[in-house]
């Protein structure tokens, strides 16, 4: 099925679709090449989630993943893209299992690049065994993969963000773009705020929320390798060019890894607060990072941001 | 969950060439319609699995504009539903029938 | 058992286990006389950005020695640390930086497993223990995803009706056997029996490649995601 | 002999009392509460300003803490009830008397404790008429007002959110009233005097900002594809063919978009100069995408709006502003100029029923309406002609000689046939009717009357109710454009489309508009940043509006 269409956002060329706002089967056509997408186990075949019944929810064709293989710039990719508004794009079983075959399917073929275009909350609720365990298999068929050679690229610029065991994955990539609105994290503000008081965590402090696991901070602490504007064009050419730019998963690789973290606790781990991290790595004036334009930040980061390759 | 299929006689073909699309995502106020083009073409069947429960009245008025509007011979159209309005439902039910009419 | 117990039983021959703060790390002397290399969690402990650093630096200092022994991992934890501090400076990057390092450990020839004697949760679960070759268990092990208060304050469904429905299937609720059932624990060892052969016996069949969708299908815990992923590879495989 | 001067003795004494905490003019905050008490006398008229949007928060805390023994049975005149304080003071026997404007937030409350008998209910009004009877017949003995800062002197200097304060102010000074102020700061001198000092008694420094509340800001991030469409009715079938230049906008969603398409399909339909130029707005973040493309010749303000400040001194062209550059806002005039300088008034409701009245009322929610009655009503007294009022008032009466005819003010309710939580739009009968039964009400809380509505926009298309010439054509006109609610379901087919045939109901096929363009990518900013964008940083929105 190569024209499955959302309803929502203008099909009138990818350039001004917003990223956020498209569904997931948006991102995957418009990231694409034109008209070269094949999905696999496509909503048709009614692969819905044999939990949701229990709970009385309502079910979706696709279980809110969307996976198949295309070209992106004449190369051959596999991608798979969450549906962030779906169950806000948890990891069910089924939605797990498609990402999880991809993974091996990239392993086994060890030259094939996946992209990974994140949306999601985390675990599903209703289903959170299997979920859990489908995110420690994709995790593990991730690292396969890599080992094997593979590129695996995560894009994460969703309404849902990438949290719990979606932020485990991302961190399993061999790089990451995100955009201001690619919130990236393992505990969300709500749970915390939850769990440990208002005092840890305001989470109806979206300024706080923001630069704390938005995409700026992300980027500029060193968590994502390339920053997007919020556009499937800026996400397309972030991707082609983090394609060029990432090499297989090796022991060195995560050795330089421990470094980089290393470095990072040791540099930054008593800031309070993003702008301290921000000031620390050399950003002029940290307050206003967050109100800066797309094109301004990509400088900006680019002067400040540590180089991450071969160390992820 | 409730589940209504509604069985009606189309005027003509539904125009396009594709065997099917998906339009919408099923949310809270949304409903995600999967067109098939599997029927003879004089016949338009819509299955709607919903988490509100006792709109079948309603359900039956959009569906029988919707068919008279369209005109989608030849297709079945499944219904994930979270509750959408009305209006949503049959934006959504245009939506999937202009959907197979596109290029590509 | 306790953890004295538990490392007693596996490591008759002895080990050198550091522990402080929380965190397991060293080397224990196996059954045959290889040095197994030992991570772990203890009393409950949540797992921030600093822990899953170090642990994750024991385990490529492990690989950087080279050789073929295990590498076991020992888990009562809390789930990962909730703080602000801890999002910040980027648990996602941490937590994930111990698992890559466990699993490239296992395609490195290390066999790793994963022995859960007390409880865990979420984000700590999937960095330790489920991301080994081979988890198993202790009774009374309560690994739990998400425990059934925050559940029903999501679902708006009472914890009565959660634990009525947890009778009829073993996807979402807290508890060993439930995520046994869906094939994250391949078995559950008898304490009243030397814990080292159990060990032993475990990597002896223990396969490289992750099963556990597939145990999931056989004891009925995940009816579908072993044949979704096999179809999706079978097609993704031919399409590349 | 008579001594005429009663009451400005009792205010002498009043302000005797006061001054005993005062230096100058001055009382410290902690001594809020003994001020009042030395001030108010029971039974009292108070207006506690509670306006739309700035609320006299410290005034209004004091005031529960009076001792109930001294301070009692006040009667509160006061337009808008906003914060939990305002009836707090209901319910410990402080006020006892109730007539206002509007309460938001306070809506379910008021409900319980109109049910309760806390609250003895005057009237629900609008603002205009609220302020006018603060002239005649609800003239308050005492006015605890908010403003930015105060010199020595008492002079006042209200910020951009001057909106009801010189009517109250007036009202209460000049008839013998004491006028209490809290302000942000005392300064040496005021920006600009809004309020002259001798109109002033006693100031309150609060040593922070009053409370605000930013009613006006809708995040383009939420605007659906269905209001989108209704925007896109509105557009190309009334302010077209009516030309509409000078208008007022309800807050809600729809005209969020109707906004928001103005410098995407409404220019390409050709229409930039042709509608909206003139408006009696309060400052929309929404408006700034129209404003920036040349669209918008000027804009007379209610109230402020948070964060639009600098953008709107950056645009004193469009906006009214003082010397000092910030914008200067009033409610009363405003409301003036929306009921006889504006040629049409668009908003929303929840319930129409089916001659076309419509209300915000529900039996478990009082909101009240602020100013939606007066925009939404056609003022008998205008004289002056222009081209929309003249065509209106032509479709309702053709057969009328032409110099003898009044134009219509055009009165349009727009939304969607079913809204949030599924609940319809159009009922068989109001909410408002059995609030006024169960509270034995003399007159039902309808906020636009039937025969002040001119047109019904939903997603099914446009009633045109001028060309009505029955209540019945009027039934099926309303019915026909009711979509799937029983109401709408309960149309006569065949009556519908005579009504169709003659342009009294309009569809989206009719007008030349497709729903399936209804898109998101119409809308010329598709978040509060995009709006920000659009400002060149003038713009900062509320934290709450953020999303980085």
């Amino acid at each position: 099925m190569s024209d499955l269409t959302p309803g929502g956002t203008s099909e009138s060329g990818r350039g001004g679709v917003s990223w956020y706002e498209a569904s997931a089967r948006q991102r995957v056509r418009l990231l694409l090449d034109a008209g070269s997408f094949t999905e696999f186990v496509g909503p048709e075949q009614r692969e819905t989630s044999p939990h949701l019944q229990v709970f009385d929810l309502p079910e979706q064709f696709d279980d809110g993943m969307v996976v198949g293989a295309g070209t992106l710039g004449g190369g051959a990719v596999l991608v798979a893209a969450q549906e962030g508004r779906f169950m806000g794009g948890a990891f069910g079983e089924v939605h797990g299992a498609k990402l999880t075959g991809l993974l091996r399917a990239a392993r086994d073929l060890t030259s094939t690049p996946v992209l990974i275009l994140f949306d999601t909350g985390g675990v599903r609720l209703q289903e959170a065994n299997a979920g859990e365990l489908a995110i420690a298999e994709i995790m593990r068929a991730v690292v396969e993969a890599r080992h094997a050679g593979v590129t695996v690229l995560g894009l994460v610029g969703g309404r849902s963000g990438c949290f719990g065991g979606g932020g485990l994955i991302a961190g399993c990539c061999s790089a990451l773009a995100v955009s201001e609105q690619g919130r990236i994290g393992v505990s969300g503000p709500e749970v915390i705020e939850t769990n440990r008081g208002v005092e840890e965590f305001d989470s109806k402090d979206r300024p706080l929320v923001w630069r704390t696991t938005g995409g700026k901070h992300r980027r500029l602490i060193g968590g994502a390798d390339a920053f997007a504007d919020d556009t499937v064009d800026a996400f397309r050419a972030c991707a082609l060019d983090l394609l060029r730019t990432t090499g297989p998963l090796t022991l060195d690789t995560l050795r330089n890894e421990q470094a980089r973290l290393r470095e990072r606790l040791d540099r930054f781990g008593a800031c309070a607060d993003a702008r301290d991290v921000w000031a620390k790595r050399g950003v002029d004036d940290a307050g206003a990072v967050p109100g800066l334009p797309a094109d301004d930040f990509i400088a900006l980061a680019g002067r400040v941001a540590e180089p991450s390759h071969d160390a992820r | 969950m409730e589940n209504l299929t509604y069985r009606h006689k189309a005027k003509t073909r539904a125009p396009g060439d594709k065997p099917l699309a998906l339009v919408g995502v099923v949310a809270s106020g949304n409903l995600e319609v999967l067109v098939e083009r599997v029927l003879p073409d004089t016949d338009c069947e819509v299955a709607i699995a919903t988490t509100a429960k006792g709109f079948g009245d309603v359900w039956a008025a959009v569906v029988s504009d919707f068919v008279e509007r369209r005109s989608p011979g030849g297709l079945r159209l499944s219904i994930n539903d979270g509750g959408a309005r009305p209006d949503t439902v049959a934006l959504r039910l245009s939506q999937a029938v202009r959907s197979l009419e596109e290029g590509r | 058992m306790t953890l004295d117990e538990i490392l007693q039983s596996l490591f008759p021959d002895g080990h050198d286990i550091a522990r402080t703060d929380g965190l397991l790390s060293g080397s224990a002397t196996m059954k045959g006389g290889a040095v197994a290399a030992v991570i772990g969690v203890e009393g409950r402990a949540p797992l921030g950005v600093d822990g899953a650093l170090k642990l994750g630096g024991h385990v490529l200092d492990a690989l950087e020695r080279g050789g073929d022994a295990p590498v076991i991992v020992l888990v009562d934890s809390d789930s990962q640390r909730m703080s602000k501090r801890d999002e910040l400076l980027g648990l996602n990057e941490f937590l994930a930086h111990l698992a890559k390092g466990l699993i490239l450990a296992d395609l490195r020839g290390r066999p790793t497993v994963g022995i859960l004697y007390g409880h865990t949760a979420a984000g700590a679960f999937i960095a330790t223990a489920l991301a080994t070759r081979v988890l198993v268990g202790l009774p009374g092990a309560e690994p739990e995803v998400m425990d059934l208060p925050s559940m029903a304050r999501v679902t708006k469904l009472s914890v009565e009706v959660l634990t009525e429905k947890a009778r009829s299937t073993p996807v979402f609720a807290p508890g060993l056997d439930n995520l046994a059932r869906t094939g994250g624990v391949l078995e559950t060892w008898d304490p009243s029996k030397p814990l080292a052969d159990q060990l032993a016996a475990v990597l002896g069949r223990a396969d490289t490649r992750d099963r556990r969708d597939a145990l999931g299908k056989e004891r009925g815990g995940r009816p579908k995601a072993a044949d979704i992923a096999e179809r999706v590879r079978e097609l993704a495989t031919r399409a590349g | 002999m008579r001594d005429w001067s009663r009451d400005g003795t009792a205010r002498d004494e009043r302000v005797a009392a006061g001054r005993v905490l005062a230096r100058g003019k001055a009382v410290h905050r902690d001594d809020a509460a003994k001020l009042l008490e030395a001030l108010l006398k029971p039974g009292d008229r108070v207006c506690l300003e509670g306006d739309n949007q700035k609320q006299a928060d410290l005034l209004a805390e004091a005031l529960t803490r009076v001792d109930p023994a001294v301070v009692h049975d006040l009667h509160m005149v006061q337009s808008g009830v906003v914060l939990p304080e305002h009836l707090d003071v209901f319910e410990s026997g402080i006020a006892k008397r109730l007539d206002y404007s509007y309460s938001g937030p306070q809506a379910a409350r008021v409900a319980r404790m109109l049910f309760g008998g806390k609250i003895e209910l005057g009237a629900v009004h609008t603002y205009l008429e609220l302020f006018a009877r603060y002239f005649i017949d609800l003239t308050p003995h005492v006015a605890l007002i908010a403003a930015v800062s105060a010199d020595r002197d008492g002079n006042l200097y209200t910020g951009p959110n001057t909106e009801d304060t010189p009517t109250v102010v007036e009202a209460t000074t000049f008839k013998n009233g004491v006028v209490v102020a809290q302000v942000n700061e005392i300064v040496d001198r005021v920006p600009r005097v809004d309020i002259p000092g001798d109109r002033v008694h006693f100031v309150v420094e609060a040593g922070r900002p009053f409370y605000v509340e930013p009613l006006f800001t809708r995040d383009p991030g939420a605007v659906t594809e269905t209001q989108i469409l209704t925007a896109m009715l509105a557009i190309k079938g009334i302010y077209a063919p009516y030309a509409v230049k000078r208008l007022n906008h309800g807050i809600g969603f729809n005209t969020a978009a109707i906004e928001l398409l103005l410098p995407t399909y409404a220019d390409r339909l050709g229409l930039k100069g042709e509608i909206c130029t003139h408006w009696a707005l309060n400052p929309h973040p929404t408006l700034i995408p129209a404003i920036e493309s040349g669209w918008v010749e000027q804009i007379h303000s209610f109230g402020s709006e948070v964060g639009m400040d600098d953008y709107i001194r950056a645009r004193p062209d469009v906006y009214f502003t003082g010397a000092d550059g910030s914008l200067r806002s009033n409610r009363a005039f405003c409301q003036t100029a929306g009921l006889y300088a504006c040629d049409m008034f668009i908003g929303s409701t929840l319930q129409i029923d089916l001659a076309g009245h419509s209300s915000t009322v529900t039996t478990s929610r009082v909101a009240g309406f602020g100013g939606a009655p007066n925009m939404g009503s056609d003022p008998r007294g205008r004289r002056h002609p222009s081209a929309p009022w003249l065509k209106a008032g032509r479709e309702a009466d053709p057969d009328a000689p032409a110099p003898l005819r009044r134009g219509r003010k055009l009165v349009v309710q727009i939304g969607e046939t079913f809204g949030d939580g599924n609940v319809p739009l159009f009922v068989e009968k109001l909410d408002a009717l059995n609030l006024a039964e169960k509270l034995d009400l003399e007159l039902a809380p309808v906020m636009v009357y039937a025969d002040d509505t001119t047109h019904i926009v939903t997603e099914e298309g446009v009633a045109n109710l001028l060309l009505c010439r029955s209540p019945a054509e009027r039934e099926q006109a309303i019915r026909g454009v009711a979509g799937y609610t029983e109401i709408g379901r309960g149309r006569d087919r065949a009556m519908v489309e005579r009504l169709r045939a003659r342009k009294v109901i309009q569809r989206p096929e009719d007008l030349g508009v497709d729903p399936l363009d209804a898109d998101r990518s119409l809308l010329a900013a598709r978040s509060v940043k995009d709006l920000v964008h659009w400002s060149g940083g003038l713009y900062a929105p509320p934290a709450k509006f953020r999303n980085w």
